[in-house]
């Protein structure tokens, strides 16, 4: 069988090798290598998808081989319908995002090496089943992250990689400590992830209590939860732009991922016993987050606290512990990344015009910049959630679910929907309407290639939001699994 | 008659290791360390061990100290009254040397050591020989070292265009 | 008639002389100096010990031999570093030499 | 026979994505691209009607999602009251449209604005044509979209666009509360289909909180107290927007949802009674904001706002045809007072109606279609406002005597304030030198047909014809049956109608003052509030508005003080932990020989403690 999953891993790698070979003044090639291992990834995931087979629950793809017996660590790899999706939507935001980066204006090579690595370990951690190699690729993550934005950010941006690198590995620092007290609470020892939870739900319910909250300091600080947001608005506003599109868009999702792969499974009790907390939190990101962006100047740091209040949705929906939760949950993971990818690009293609991302000094963009009018005004739309766009159904779906299990409290967080709409209008507002500000002529509008690179984020944010089902077709099977494995 | 010998020389080489390290001047400490290498090489003859005296005075007084001498004039300035030539850490080093050394003479003291009588001489020739039969590898390996600093201190001192 | 203790005693003072004046020193010079009184002292023990206890093979005079040949090239390879910092730094005093501190 | 009326939305739907693609190509044409696209929707509705009369109903298309293991459906509802909708909205729709084609003949973005206009009326028939709640909810909000881009559809006027945010958000409050109220009715009946809801059985508690709820929604959509502000706000748009979103349709979609969600509020007389009273002070309040309002369009924006009410108060007393009936009458008279204010204001480029007058004699057509409206709004027999209002009122009078009270009231201020506007406006003097010319034709032809409508539409539910519109509207339909207004009602609508239009020519025309000195001071205050819409927008702004957004600012300082300072402040003790300790690596190679010397002299000392010091 051919290993589709392997090649999804470690082509990038290899494309990573490639523009390691190559001579530093090629930047064109690279370019060329770096889209071209990212599309091949994108057509390999297309492929994953159609392969995928819906109504199963178990692993897909499945790759298994001895990797160190000693220690009874495996290569093991596989996708189920909780990954599927992300797969998929890393492929693609690492596709557009690399199409995007050519605001990378110097040492190119460092760049798409590192790029290409990072892809490695975000696909890696989606796919990975075995805890010793889902930590190596969670880790792998970080550490091209830290020199993507320590080198190519903006003016912060030694501050805002330090930040981000030493806070996320906090985190994982306490969740390798709960993955090494799970391996040798098994007999035999084992880092299978599939396996363990037999012997984890099993465990004292104080040790899994500890064992959750170490697992849960590694995904809220990735999510990032309240209060351990703070790295985010600043890691989003210096990165670069393709940077700040897979941060956003992917590298969030791994941490919710993480509480749908390990923390939920892997700890019934204490899944339970904390759903109702985790429900709180979701509350606080999404009334939180929204008010501060609510606040701010900055273009950027308006979208990050937007993300800030969009994961708080996804939060609620894990929390509801029901079918329409998880489901909302999932679907709000890809709808997250799909548009706040390209609401990043879209910040990224203003400054790259006006050379400032400060909301007060823009107004009356549409009058120069039609075509960015109609993208950023259709992207905000589908993050405020209105109907007939992706941001919608994934929001919805996880209201309704926490509305199942918590009433007033998700009562009270729809408000986020309110001050969410505010914020993107007052946006929209100061950006598009009003009298010209600056001098018009510096707006040229998009170009064919950005217009190409938007294009199909604004189709698939359509297409999700008439027909959810082709997102919610795959995760359906899984999440009914996992319902059933926790109650 | 000897023993008088070994005490003042012993004395002597005291002395002068104090003087040597207590002495603001350099080029002065240097002076009082030859000193004191050269009683020390007295005590090897009075140990009757005069190959080792004999290197002693050669190495120490005709290689090593000439090299002293050589690197004090070379780094120049030394005489200067307004530069401090010790740091700042005199007296807690003060106290534990003189410490340590109470504490070597409670041991020192504590046996009954006796007197060396008559000290056979071991002959030059045994002693070339156990070099180069028993400790054949060791001695090797020091030529090996000092080809090594020969080598280093070479590049290490050449003057870089 | 050799006073065995004597020259221990002596050997002890030569000993922390050397001490007290590595710890002191500002010149490096003076560093190497003090070294080379702490291997006088060391040198001048296995000497003694060699010929209390009557080694048949020399053992000790061998090791101090060894020693003074060591101890020739550790202050080769220092007077050379001395040297060498000199010309770069214009100076041989050990606290100012702080290029690689934090 | 076949099913179209999943059909009809489509086609504008079509024609808004032509126009947004292809706008810069096809300019001029874009907007007989939209005509078109709603005439062959009016076509559909038309036959979906005939379908219906026929006997074809409800069909379902197709399940869109799972929502707690139920599937949620696609579905088209056709009952009496979507073949009504249908037909107003596509009438409408279709001839503001070619009423637009004059208006806004030299704007820039074109075909933009009819883009915009298509996708709003695609969403609108999408509405009425939805057979659940969820789905309902989608289009609702496509409509709410719609309205806030021709809103802002200048976007270069700050004022346009700040309608454009506070009409969104506005209405966005009460979706919100539309969605719980469609959770809470969920998880009490396990449904949100429309046609289930007749048989929905829950907890009381929930039901009725899950209507009210809903209600919340209409509020906010229909511009009813306390969610009315954005209403007069949102007439910064195009004036024929304001004619087809503001006036006939969208706003009425509350009063639409609210009939369509009859069963439950009739099911919790509460409910009905909490609508009636909203929609009680709605209509009084903006009654009597209107009659000193001076701007032509916030006047009708006002009336639109107490007509909503008014119907909003004829629901809630029980009339579901009642308030129904005034819904599809107030759409043509309205969308007619809207057009011709277009008209006018094409005409005279001002919006002040003090500035106007004597414009009856330049404007002949605009003139005699604007009495018309008027006529028809003030409830002036037998024109289509009288009878639908005269059900309302009809209904009120028995058990509801308050209510009743209000809604005469709203009458006679309408009355007054219609008559206020018509005689200011038409009648008199001109007050200035305004330059003033009649209409294209294009606009002219919308007036003729809207007022043919406004003339005869409420024939359809006059005691002349045996109330057959209400007889269809309560086609199998289970709500209790309506009075028929008595001749007392009838009388005494007439008699306050006459009164308002009499007070308001003997003020107007008679004195050519705006208002007698006497009554202005000795109701100087009443004045000024009214002229100050009761100070609810400086409320908002006081209570709500600045409150939250210093909230929004304060949280963002805790945000970069508190928490981000915590995460700082534990970085920087590390750092500084760090600085304390780095002082022990003073880099002093003498140091460390000395902290090593005492170090061995320690180890040293404690392995042979016992041998020291012993001489």
């Amino acid at each position: 069988m051919f290993p589709i999953l392997s090649w999804l891993v470690f082509l990038p790698l290899g494309g990573a090798l490639v523009v390691f070979l190559l001579p530093k003044k090629e930047v064109g090639l690279m370019r060329g290598v770096a889209l071209v291992s990212s599309l091949a990834v994108l057509i390999l995931s297309l492929r994953l998808c159609l392969g995928f087979a819906q109504g199963k629950t178990e692993m897909q793809f499945v790759e298994v081989s001895p990797w160190i017996p000693q220690m009874n660590v495996m290569y093991f790899l596989g996708v189920d319908g909780l990954s599927v999706s992300l797969v998929f939507l890393t492929a693609l935001l690492g596709f557009l995002a690399c199409a995007a980066s050519g605001c990378i204006l110097h040492r190119q090579k460092e760049y798409f090496i590192l790029y290409q690595l990072l892809m490695t370990g975000m696909m890696g951690t989606f796919v990975a089943l075995d805890f010793f190699l889902f930590y190596i690729f969670w880790e792998l993550v970080l550490i091209p992250m830290y020199f993507l934005i320590g080198i190519w950010g903006g003016p912060r941006r030694e501050y805002a990689a330090m930040k981000f690198f030493l806070y996320t590995l906090a985190g994982s620092v306490l969740m390798l400590v709960a993955i090494i007290t799970v391996y040798f609470s098994a007999t035999p020892h084992s880092f299978n992830m599939l396996e363990l939870r037999n012997v984890t739900s099993t465990l004292d319910f104080p040790l899994q209590i500890f064992l959750f909250l170490a697992f849960f300091a590694a995904f809220a600080i990735k999510v990032p939860i309240f209060p351990f947001h703070t790295w985010l608005p600043d890691a989003h506003v210096e990165a670069p732009t393709p940077i700040s599109v897979i941060l956003a868009g992917v590298l969030l999702k791994l941490g919710a991922y993480g509480f749908f792969r390990i923390g939920f499974p892997l700890f019934p009790a204490a899944a339970h016993y904390f759903s109702f907390a985790l429900a709180i939190l979701g509350l606080l990101n999404v009334l939180y987050g929204a008010c501060v962006a609510m606040a701010q100047t900055d273009f950027k740091k308006m979208i990050a606290y937007s993300s800030v209040s969009h994961m708080g949705f996804v939060l609620l929906g894990l929390a509801a512990m029901n079918a329409t939760g998880f489901n909302g949950a999932l679907l709000e993971m890809f709808n997250h990344g799909i548009i706040t990818g390209a609401m990043f690009l879209l910040v990224g293609m203003l400054y790259d015009r006006a050379h400032t991302r400060d909301l007060n000094q823009f107004g009356g963009l549409s009058g120069p910049m039609p075509v960015y009018a109609f993208y950023l005004t259709f992207c905000s739309l589908a993050s405020l959630g209105l109907p007939g766009l992706n941001g919608f159904v994934g929001e919805f779906l996880s209201l309704a679910g926490s509305f199942a299990s918590y009433r007033i409290l998700t009562a009270i967080s729809a408000l986020g929907l309110i001050i969410t709409a505010g914020y993107f209008l007052y946006m929209l507002q100061r950006v598009l309407f009003g009298p010209i500000a600056t001098n018009p002529r510096q707006y040229s509008d998009l170009q064919a290639t950005e217009i190409l690179t938007l294009t199909p984020l604004t189709i698939i944010m359509i297409v999700v939001g008439f027909f959810p089902i082709v997102i919610l077709q795959f995760q359906e099977t899984a999440v009914q699994g996992l319902l059933k494995w926790l109650f | 008659m000897v023993e008088f010998a070994i005490y003042s020389i012993g004395i002597g080489a005291c002395v002068f290791a104090i003087l040597s390290v207590a002495v603001r001047d350099i080029f002065h400490s240097a002076v009082w360390l030859s000193l004191t290498l050269l009683c020390v090489s007295g005590l090897y003859f009075s140990l009757n061990a005069p190959f080792l005296g004999v290197i002693q005075v050669l190495v120490y007084i005709g290689g090593i100290i000439t090299l002293f001498i050589f690197a004090i004039k070379l780094t120049a300035r030394i005489g200067d009254k307004t530069i401090a030539q010790t740091n700042n850490q005199v007296l807690i080093s003060l106290l534990a040397s003189v410490v340590f050394f109470v504490f070597l003479l409670s041991a020192i003291l504590r046996h009954p050591w006796g007197r060396l009588a008559t000290v056979k001489e071991l002959p030059l020739k045994e002693l070339g020989q156990s070099l180069l039969t028993n400790y054949m590898l060791p001695f090797e390996f020091l030529s090996l070292i000092l080809l090594a600093v020969m080598v280093g201190a070479i590049v290490i001192g050449k003057v870089k265009k | 008639m050799i006073p065995v203790h004597f020259l221990l005693e002596v050997s002890a003072v030569l000993f922390c002389a050397g001490i007290y004046g590595v710890l002191t020193r500002r010149n490096v010079i003076g560093i190497l100096i003090s070294i080379e009184l702490i291997l006088n002292a060391a040198n001048l023990n296995l000497v003694l010990f060699d010929r209390y206890w009557g080694s048949t093979d020399g053992l000790g005079q061998i090791f101090a031999l060894f020693i003074v040949a060591i101890a020739a090239a550790g202050s080769v390879v220092g007077l050379v570093l001395v040297i060498a910092i000199y010309r770069n730094g214009k100076s041989i005093f050990t606290d100012k030499f702080n290029l690689l501190k934090w | 026979m076949v099913n179209v009326a999943h059909l009809i939305p489509l086609f504008p739907f079509l024609a808004f994505w032509v126009n947004i693609l292809l706008g810069k190509t096809l300019h001029r044409a874009s907007a007989w691209i939209s005509i078109i696209a709603s005439l062959i929707s009016m076509v559909l509705s038309i036959s979906t009607a005939q379908g219906f009369l026929a006997g074809a109903g409800s069909y379902p298309l197709g399940t869109w999602l799972t929502f707690f293991g139920q599937p949620i459906a696609f579905g088209v509802i056709v009952d009496p009251l979507t073949v009504m909708m249908l037909l107003v909205v596509t009438v409408v729709a279709t001839l503001i449209m070619i009423y637009s084609v004059g208006y806004m003949g030299g704007d820039p973005h074109f075909s933009r604005y009819f883009a915009y206009m298509s996708l709003f009326t695609a969403s609108m028939l999408g509405l009425v044509l939805a057979d659940n709640l969820l789905m309902l909810y989608i289009f609702w909000e496509g409509v709410g979209l719609c309205s806030y881009l021709l809103i802002a559809f200048w976007f270069e006027r700050p004022a346009a666009a700040r309608a454009g945010l506070k009409a969104f958000l506005t209405t966005r409050i009460g979706d919100t509360g539309l969605l719980l109220g469609i959770f809470l009715l969920f998880a009490a009946t396990g449904s949100l289909s429309f046609t289930d809801l007749s048989k929905a059985n829950g907890p009381e508690w929930m039901l009725m909180a899950a209507a009210l709820l809903i209600f919340s929604g209409a509020v906010g959509k229909s511009a009813q107290f306390p969610l009315h502000v954005w209403l007069p706000d949102a007439m910064e748009g195009p004036t024929a927007v304001s004619a087809l979103i503001h006036a006939a349709t969208m706003v009425a979609a509350g009063v639409y949802l609210v009939a369509r969600c009859f069963v439950l509020f009739a099911a919790h007389p509460v409910c009905l009674e909490v609508v009636a009273v909203m929609g009680g002070i709605s209509a009084l309040m903006a009654a009597s904001i209107a009659s000193v309002n001076n701007d032509i369009k916030k006047v009708l924006a006002y009336s639109t706002i107490s007509q909503l009410g008014l119907m909003m108060l004829g629901l809630g007393v029980g009339g579901y045809s009642a308030g129904t009936f005034h819904l599809m009458t107030h759409a043509f008279f309205k969308a007619l007072l809207f057009l011709c204010a277009g008209s006018i204001i094409h005409g005279v480029h001002t919006q002040d109606i003090r500035l106007m007058g004597g414009l009856f004699y330049r404007m002949k057509t605009t003139g005699i279609t604007f009495v018309i409206g008027t006529l028809a709004i003030a409830g002036v027999p037998p024109l289509s406002g009288f009878w639908s209002k005269d059900e309302i009122l009809a209904q009120a009078f028995g058990p509801h005597p308050v209510l009743f009270i209000t809604a005469l009231l709203t009458s006679f201020l309408t009355a007054f304030y219609m008559a206020r506007l018509m005689l200011l406006v038409l009648f008199g003097k001109s007050r200035s030198e305004l330059q003033t010319h009649e209409s294209p034709v294009t606009m002219r032809f919308p007036l003729v047909v809207l007022s043919f409508f406004a003339l005869f539409a409420g024939l359809l539910g006059s005691p002349w014809m045996h109330h057959a519109f209400q007889k269809f509207l309560a086609f199998q339909v289970p709500y209790p049956s309506e009075e028929a207004p008595s001749k007392f009602v009838m009388g005494l609508s007439i008699g306050v109608s006459l009164l308002g239009i009499g007070l308001a020519y003997s003020i107007y025309i008679l004195h050519r003052r705006f208002l007698p000195e006497g009554i202005r001071a000795q109701f100087g205050w009443l004045y000024r509030l009214l002229m100050n819409k009761y100070y609810i927008d400086e409320i908002y702004e006081a209570v709500f508005v600045q409150p939250f957004l210093r909230l929004c600012r304060l949280s963002f300082r805790f945000d970069m003080a508190a928490i981000d300072g915590v995460v700082n402040g534990i970085a920087n003790l590390v750092r500084r932990a760090g600085g304390i300790l780095r002082r022990l690596q003073s880099g002093f190679v003498q140091n460390y020989l000395l902290i090593q010397t005492i170090g061995v002299l320690i180890v040293i000392m404690t392995l042979l403690g016992k041998l020291c010091f012993q001489f």
